[in-house]
């Protein structure tokens, strides 16, 4: 792990996702799959041995017909800025082989699929099971190896993967905008593929430094907050909820305690 | 110096010893070391795509009838992901996770890649590649032997569809051929169809206008859950949040009825009930509009015919329908019902729709009508915000056809289905009726050849051991699928038709928006396989059949046939991608009808309400009778739509699948909700297996238990238990429709069935 | 010629038959492991029962234990060489043995679990010196030569290798400098003890595992060396008990094993008090912090409070009370119960930290996650087990591995 | 492992680690060496007398 001297956070790039407006439909993960060369196998149904950068949790609130309620929540990597906000994610820190590195001018959270030997520390050290391992060979059937994204190099088996904020989208825009001698990216110029293939529109994507940025507004909703953030995992991957079970949902709480009322050892800082 | 055997060991070890440490310090084994590593970063069996320029290239999806704008990313003319379109007017960049995985259907291990003909028994997967020639000429072989035997009419022509220049160009093929059985499937669509036309008297594809409308009564309609245009109605749900209300209306929670401001559970299949004691208190309480009702309808009050007799209208008719009663009927309770009508009334643009889940069965007509006359209560009717049809578009004007006499003998045979007959004259399409009719008659087949495209009747119609029956005695069965379905492997040919990003067709977009959209599905890449566009195909057929049929397909092939279809608007359609159609919305008070009072109907003059003589024609609440003995099947089984799964002619993609979650399927076996206060009954936990029974078929499945559905139900997902495609696919869970068989309505003929009494027992 | 016999002097061996039965025993057992070992290398992990949630298993937790119980080598080495205790030089011998054993199956383990074995070396290449399991590796890469370098001397103790003049000398002047090694060994020792202990405790992602810091290092760090440093040494006495058994002869004297097992007692004491005010800051403090209550943690049927108990009462102040009196520790029924339950003890702490740090879920919405090895995983664990039997019986047979065996065993 | 590789850093994480690593090494790398190269002049001066019976 790099530590940058000259350390300046220009960017912050994060997440809110509008937990009152995501149906479940599972676009995201199919956008993320399509996007990123996510293999598939003849079973799936084994959610532990599945590959999925951004996976939908479906959680209710345990009342009885008909007073149920169920939500989604979408969890991508959280590209958690860690203890103290200092790049210090608690995956990044455990990878023995710097296979994993935190992006200070980003804060995206990179994975290097040829540097991975696999020894599968992160995954045990990821709070929200982000992480995902290749028990198996790839294997694209028939034709399908054609609709491979160039952008995104397909993974061996027996490395951890996970969702990288379409980091390669990130490249392509800046590569564009140094070319064409612009030094900032619009919003629209670097979004995630999920954030685009969400139909109704809950995933919003931006610089969470940005004020021009929507998601900057965004997490300083009285709705939003983050999953675990006791843990001080300081994810940027924001949530939005109406619903205060939801809320509760998202992180652990003693039966006495009210989210969000709750001091933190870690304030965020701007 | 004699060398024993002991010092040459000596001298060896030494040697292997010191060779080994000599070589650790020469670069050999690191560099081999380093290789080893580079071979697993590159495994060679570990694709590395080719990269190249990239470009895009705009068209419509046709993987179901919603009609999404799509974007295709390629790299070296090489198509590698779809996205939503955001310019296109129907889902503005929406896609569904089908639409996103499209790709997986092009490159895809279920592609039919050339004319394959059977070679062993029907279903039993085994095929010869034929060429195109000799498939081509089997199949008009076979439809010149029928013609020539005076037995036109007893080709079939299946189609997912009826709206489109492909549908079309059948059904000119059929008239000239001599056959008046075109039939496609029915949906929802089919019922609700039929009750504007029955309040209304317009034929036309009804319009729900819900970016307009601001309180959403859902009778069940899974408008997140894949009913109707999923990307419009995704696209529509983000945006509309704040100040939309959504109610929904169903005995379990699905993602819409989450999603919704309030879920309403219901006893299933007692929606009929419910609306009418809506209407009930809407009158009751005068909160219905009283210009629409007085000045536009006819029937609201008793009313007297031409022989003086006296009619119930529908204001007398719904006082049956107390509060008190349909509380008992629908088990939603009283106060509940009465604050539902309130605020449903008092809404300033208020809908209410029906067709449960995706729309795919299309439920009674009483059904319909009632939530027609709701809509009409509240004055929904042609104005933004509500209900209206439009007419058939009237872009497609070919040369009129030259029929011979043995097609016009043919065309005027009755329709095998029944559809506009005496007993179901509204009707248009009945295909869950020919099954039944098949199997019941006793001589030859009324169908001797069966040709199908864009539908996959073996999985998707109800009862599939006896569909399969059915098709046992139909004695020439082709399909033109691209993909390896199940109808197509029970096929005796398949003419595989190009996949969507291969082919050319205008996309007509359904239901739905108030503006009708022509959208251009443009080839994104040259067919990969060996495959032909199946309007090509029908186009060679008649060619070759001569005479009459030949004449009438003067094109070369389906793009010369749609440009000059099309004429001036080829353009157009061409340049944009699509053609939008103004829908001239009349104005709120110039309500025109083309019923026989030429009013709105409350009270349906031209409905056939069959037997009894003299019931009225007026929407009433009978329970639907679903099958099975109470005493032996004490539960009921109601099929669930999920988004993540596609029931419909196309099944799920690898993807697809790959998101259901495993609370729906376990490794093979598929699993069942059922409210934990019947699995304690049962003795059931999460995760047992258990044997579903229904009076049609059994099913091994798995358990889960899940508050959000009522005690006494077990909800299945459609769209699993498919035979055919390919292990990712095939074999997992259970078809619904293996458990389930139709109920005809007896005024429509339609499918109304909405479960089926089952049992559970663990094993 | 006269061939010098393979066998040392003054000592009596069983026949080369009894001797090569047992071996061929012992060597089934080591060639379904090593047949095991095929199938994870050539099909990979998909072999095992681990999943994304359970990526640390059977394997780890093999690591960690054997890890651990072989630190009877360092604790002893500590203990003859820094501190004097010359007794020890008596035990000392099978306590390298036993080190030598775990810390090559403790390595063949890693290079079997991990996903890419021939990019292993990335570790030392490519380290990242914040990592816990770098610091794991390169300490136990280095023990592990130390302990090589411990054992050749041994080694070359055999009569036929002490023959060669090379070999003698070499064998006499690595003991001249044994005490440099040794050193080296204790300081890698706590390390990588401490560092696999910090494995799990500076996961601040998993509340079950995560512990409060000194410095850099948890408190689960000094804990391990600890409790290596405790209970290593009832692993080699249990080794030397179950050795006297199999040969029916006494091979190391009373007052050897008892100063060892007292000096093991007042270490697991003095551990197990530091593991109870552990446990209690980190279930009244640590993770009410996070939202969590020590039951949260004990919720599942498999993982219920009893684990915490066995390991810190039964496992942990029984065995440590017995072998710190002196009547405890005398009476060979309680010491050899002191010995198993500290063994077993030891095993259980390290189970617990790594699999039960798996199972606990961490979100409110999940269910405690489940994992039963595959034959293969089982296989490849039994393993070491096989090649310990087999590297101890040849060492026994062979080389003068107890010192007092023939005062013990005079021959007539 | 070493400054020239990209991770390394001139930090006092590294400096702490890898000076700990390189003087374990050191130490282990020098005590053989010494026992080795001692023991083989050990037999050039002795192998007379340790070995007369050859």
């Amino acid at each position: 792990m790099k530590e940058k001297n000259d350390y300046k956070q220009a960017k912050r790039y994060g997440m809110v996702i509008d937990l009152d407006k995501c149906t479940g439909c599972g676009a995201c993960m199919v956008g993320c799959y399509s996007e990123n060369n996510v293999p598939f196998k003849a079973d799936e149904t084994n959610k532990l041995d599945s590959i999925n950068w951004i996976r939908i949790f479906k959680i209710t609130n345990d009342k009885p017909y008909p007073e149920t309620e169920t939500c989604y929540i979408p969890m991508p990597c959280m590209q958690c800025d860690g203890v103290g906000k200092h790049g210090h994610p608690p995956c990044v820190s455990v990878c023995p082989a710097v296979a994993t590195d935190y992006d200070y001018d980003t804060g995206i959270i990179s994975q290097i699929y040829t540097r991975c030997f696999g020894c599968r520390y992160c995954m045990a050290a990821c709070p929200y099971h982000a992480r995902k391992f290749n028990w198996w060979d790839p294997v694209w059937p028939a034709d399908m190896e054609k609709y491979l994204n160039p952008k995104v190099s397909p993974r061996m088996r027996g490395v951890v993967e996970k969702c990288s904020f379409c980091f390669h989208r990130y490249q392509q825009a800046r590569d564009k905008a140094y070319l064409e001698k612009r030094e900032e990216l619009a919003e629209n110029e670097y979004q995630t593929a999920c954030a685009e293939a969400c139909p109704t529109g809950a995933i919003t994507f931006g610089d969470l430094n940005n004020k021009n940025h929507a998601v900057y507004k965004l997490k300083n909703s009285p709705k939003a907050f983050r999953l675990l953030e006791r843990l001080n995992t300081n994810p940027k991957v924001y949530y939005l909820t109406s619903k205060k079970w939801v809320r509760r949902a998202g992180d652990n709480y003693l039966t006495h305690e009210e989210p969000g009322k709750i001091k933190n050892n870690m304030k965020e800082h701007h | 110096m004699k060398i024993d055997r002991r010092s040459f060991l000596s001298y060896t070890t030494a040697a292997v010893l010191g060779g080994t440490a000599g070589s650790m310090l020469t670069p050999a084994p690191w560099k081999l070391i380093d290789d080893a590593a580079i071979w697993t970063q590159n495994w060679p069996w570990t694709p590395v795509p080719e990269d190249g320029e990239v470009t895009y290239k705009k068209s419509v999806c046709t993987l179901c009838p919603g009609g999404c704008g799509i974007t295709v990313r390629l790299v070296n003319g090489r198509p590698i992901k779809i996205e939503g379109s955001k310019e296109y007017p129907v889902n503005k960049g929406s896609l569904c996770p089908m639409g996103i995985s499209g790709l997986q259907y092009l490159y895809g291990p279920s592609r039919v890649t050339s004319p394959l003909k059977r070679e062993g028994k029907r279903g039993e997967g085994k095929w010869k590649k034929v060429s195109w020639d000799e498939a081509l000429a089997a199949v008009t072989k076979k439809l010149s032997e029928l013609r020539a035997t005076g037995r036109s009419q007893s080709v079939v022509c299946l189609t997912g569809s009826d709206r489109g220049t492909i549908p079309n160009l059948i059904d000119r093929f059929l008239t000239v051929y001599g056959s008046p059985n075109f039939i496609r499937s029915s949906t929802a669509q089919d019922a609700i169809e039929q009750a504007i036309y029955l309040t209304q008297g317009k034929q036309g594809t009804p319009i729900f206008d819900i970016e307009n409308a601001n309180f959403i009564l859902s009778f069940g309609s899974g408008i997140l859950d894949g009913w109707g245009s999923p990307g419009r109605l995704f696209n529509l749900y983000g945006g509309l949040k704040p100040t939309k209300t959504i109610i929904q209306i169903e005995p379990r929670l699905s993602d819409t009825a989450a999603m919704a401001n309030q879920w309403v559970g219901i006893n299933p299949g007692t929606e009929t009930a419910l609306a009418l004691g809506l209407a009930h208190v809407i009158i009751k309480k005068s909160l219905y509009d009283k210009n629409f009702v007085e000045n536009f309808a006819f029937g609201f009050d008793d009313w007297t015919d031409e022989d003086g007799k006296t009619h119930d209208g529908f204001s007398t008719m719904v006082k049956n329908f107390t509060p008190e009663k349909v509380a008992q009927i629908t088990g939603i309770d009283k106060t509940e019902i009465v604050s539902l009508a309130r605020n449903f009334a008092r809404a300033s643009k208020p809908i209410a729709i029906n067709g449960r889940g995706q729309g795919d069965v299309p439920g009674s007509i009483d059904e319909s009508l009632a939530v027609q006359s709701l809509n009409a209560l509240v004055g929904n009717i042609n104005k933004p915000g509500g209900i209206s049809a439009i007419p058939d578009s009237n872009y497609a004007k070919w040369p009129e056809v030259t029929i011979d006499e043995v097609a016009s003998k043919g065309r005027q045979q009755p329709r095998i289905d029944g559809a506009g007959s005496e007993q179901f004259p509204n009707t248009r399409f009945l295909l869950n009726r020919l099954p039944e009719i098949l199997n019941k008659t006793k001589d030859e087949s009324p169908v001797q050849a069966l040709l199908v495209t864009a539908a996959n009747p073996l999985y998707t119609l109800p009862d599939t051991a006896s569909t399969k029956k059915a098709f046992d005695r139909i004695p020439f069965i082709v399909s033109f699928s691209p993909y390896m379905d199940e109808t197509a492997a029970y096929a005796d040919y398949i003419l595989p038709n190009h996949s969507y990003l291969e082919r050319l067709q205008e996309v007509p977009t359904d239901a739905g928006i108030s503006r009708q959209v022509i959208g251009l599905a443009k080839p994104v890449v040259q067919p990969i396989y060996d495959t032909k566009h199946v309007g090509d195909s029908f186009i060679l057929i008649a060619k070759a059949l001569g005479g009459f049929i030949s004449n009438a397909f003067p094109w070369n092939n389906y793009e010369g046939f749609l440009k000059e279809t099309l004429k001036d608007q080829w353009r157009e359609l061409n340049r944009k991608g699509m053609i939008e159609i103004e829908n001239n919305t009349p104005e709120p008070l110039a309500y025109t009808f083309n019923t026989v009072s030429g009013k709105f109907e409350f009270y349906p003059t031209a409905r056939n309400t069959a037997q009894p003589k003299n019931r009225s024609a007026l929407p009433s609440y009978t329970p639907v009778p679903i099958e099975g003995d109470i005493q032996r099947f004490q539960l009921v089984l109601i099929p669930y739509d999920t988004i993540r799964l596609a029931s419909n002619n196309i099944a799920n993609s690898p993807f697809m699948t790959k998101t259901i979650d495993d609370t729906v399927l376990k490794k093979q076996t598929g699993m069942v909700e059922i409210n934990p206060t019947t699995a304690r009954g049962l003795g059931l936990k999460e995760g047992s297996t258990a044997l579903l029974t229904t009076p049609k078929g059994k099913a091994t499945v798995k358990i889960h238990l899940f508050e959000g559905i009522m005690p006494g139900l077990i909800a299945i997902p459609k769209g699993l238990g498919h035979t055919a495609y390919n292990k990712f696919l095939a074999n997992k869970g259970t078809n619904f429709n293996d458990l389930i068989g139709p109920i005809e309505d007896p005024g429509s003929g339609l499918d109304m069935a909405w479960g089926i009494r089952a049992k559970l027992i663990r094993i | 010629m006269n061939e010098t016999p393979l066998i040392p002097a003054g000592v009596k061996r069983c026949s080369k038959w009894q001797f090569s039965l047992w071996m061929a025993a012992a060597t089934a057992v080591l060639l379904w492991g090593v047949y095991a070992m095929y199938l994870i290398w050539y099909k990979g992990l998909n072999q095992t029962n681990m999943n994304d949630a359970y990526g640390f298993a059977l394997w780890i937790w093999a690591d960690l234990a054997v890890i651990a119980l072989g630190g009877g080598a360092f604790f002893s080495g500590f203990l003859t060489y820094i501190i004097n205790k010359n007794e020890l030089k008596n035990i000392i011998n099978l306590a390298v043995v036993i080190g030598f054993i775990c810390y090559s199956s403790a390595l063949l383990i890693l290079a079997i679990d991990v996903g890419q074995p021939l990019r292993a070396w990335f570790i030392f290449w490519h380290a990242n010196v914040h990592s816990m399991l770098t610091e794991v590796a390169f300490c136990l890469s280095c023990y592990f030569a130390v302990l090589t370098i411990e054992f050749i001397p041994l080694i070359l103790e055999n009569p036929r290798l002490d023959k060669k003049p090379f070999l003698h000398h070499l064998s006499h002047n690595m003991h001249g400098i044994m005490a440099i090694f040794a050193a080296t060994g204790v300081f890698l020792s706590f390390f990588h003890q401490g560092s696999l202990g910090g494995v799990a405790g500076v996961l601040y992602g998993r509340p079950f595992a995560f512990r409060e810091h000194i410095l850099i290092w948890p408190f689960t760090f000094f804990l391990f060396t600890w409790s290596a440093a405790a209970y290593g040494p009832c692993f080699t006495i249990l080794v030397t008990k179950i050795t006297e058994l199999i040969t029916r002869k006494k091979l190391v004297k009373d007052n050897v094993i008892h100063l060892f097992a007292k000096i093991s007692g007042w270490m697991i004491i003095t551990y197990i008090i530091a593991k109870t005010i552990d446990t209690i800051y980190w279930a009244f403090v640590t993770a009410p912090g996070f939202g969590f209550t020590l039951m949260d943690f004990y919720a599942s049927s498999t993982y219920n409070i009893g684990l915490l108990f066995a390991e810190i009462v039964i496992c942990g102040f029984i065995p440590g009370l017995i072998l710190i009196t002196k009547r405890g520790r005398e009476n060979s029924f309680l010491l050899m119960s002191a010995i198993i339950l500290g063994v077993i003890g030891v095993s259980l702490n390290r189970w617990v930290m790594v699999l039960q740090v798996m199972a606990v879920p961490v979100f409110s919405f999940n269910e405690w996650y489940t994992y039963m090895p595959s034959w293969q995983e089982v296989a490849t664990t039994v393993l070491p087990v096989a090649y310990g039997i087999i590297v101890i019986s040849l060492a026994h047979r062979y080389l003068p591995v107890f010192p007092q065996e023939k005062e013990l065993n005079p021959i007539d | 492992m070493f400054p020239f590789c990209f991770e390394w850093a001139w930090d006092i994480s590294h400096i702490v680690f890898m000076g700990g690593l390189w003087y374990a090494l050191s130490i282990i790398g020098a005590g053989m060496t010494f026992a080795i190269v001692k023991s083989v002049f050990d037999c050039a001066g002795h192998d007379d007398q340790d070995h007369g019976h050859h």
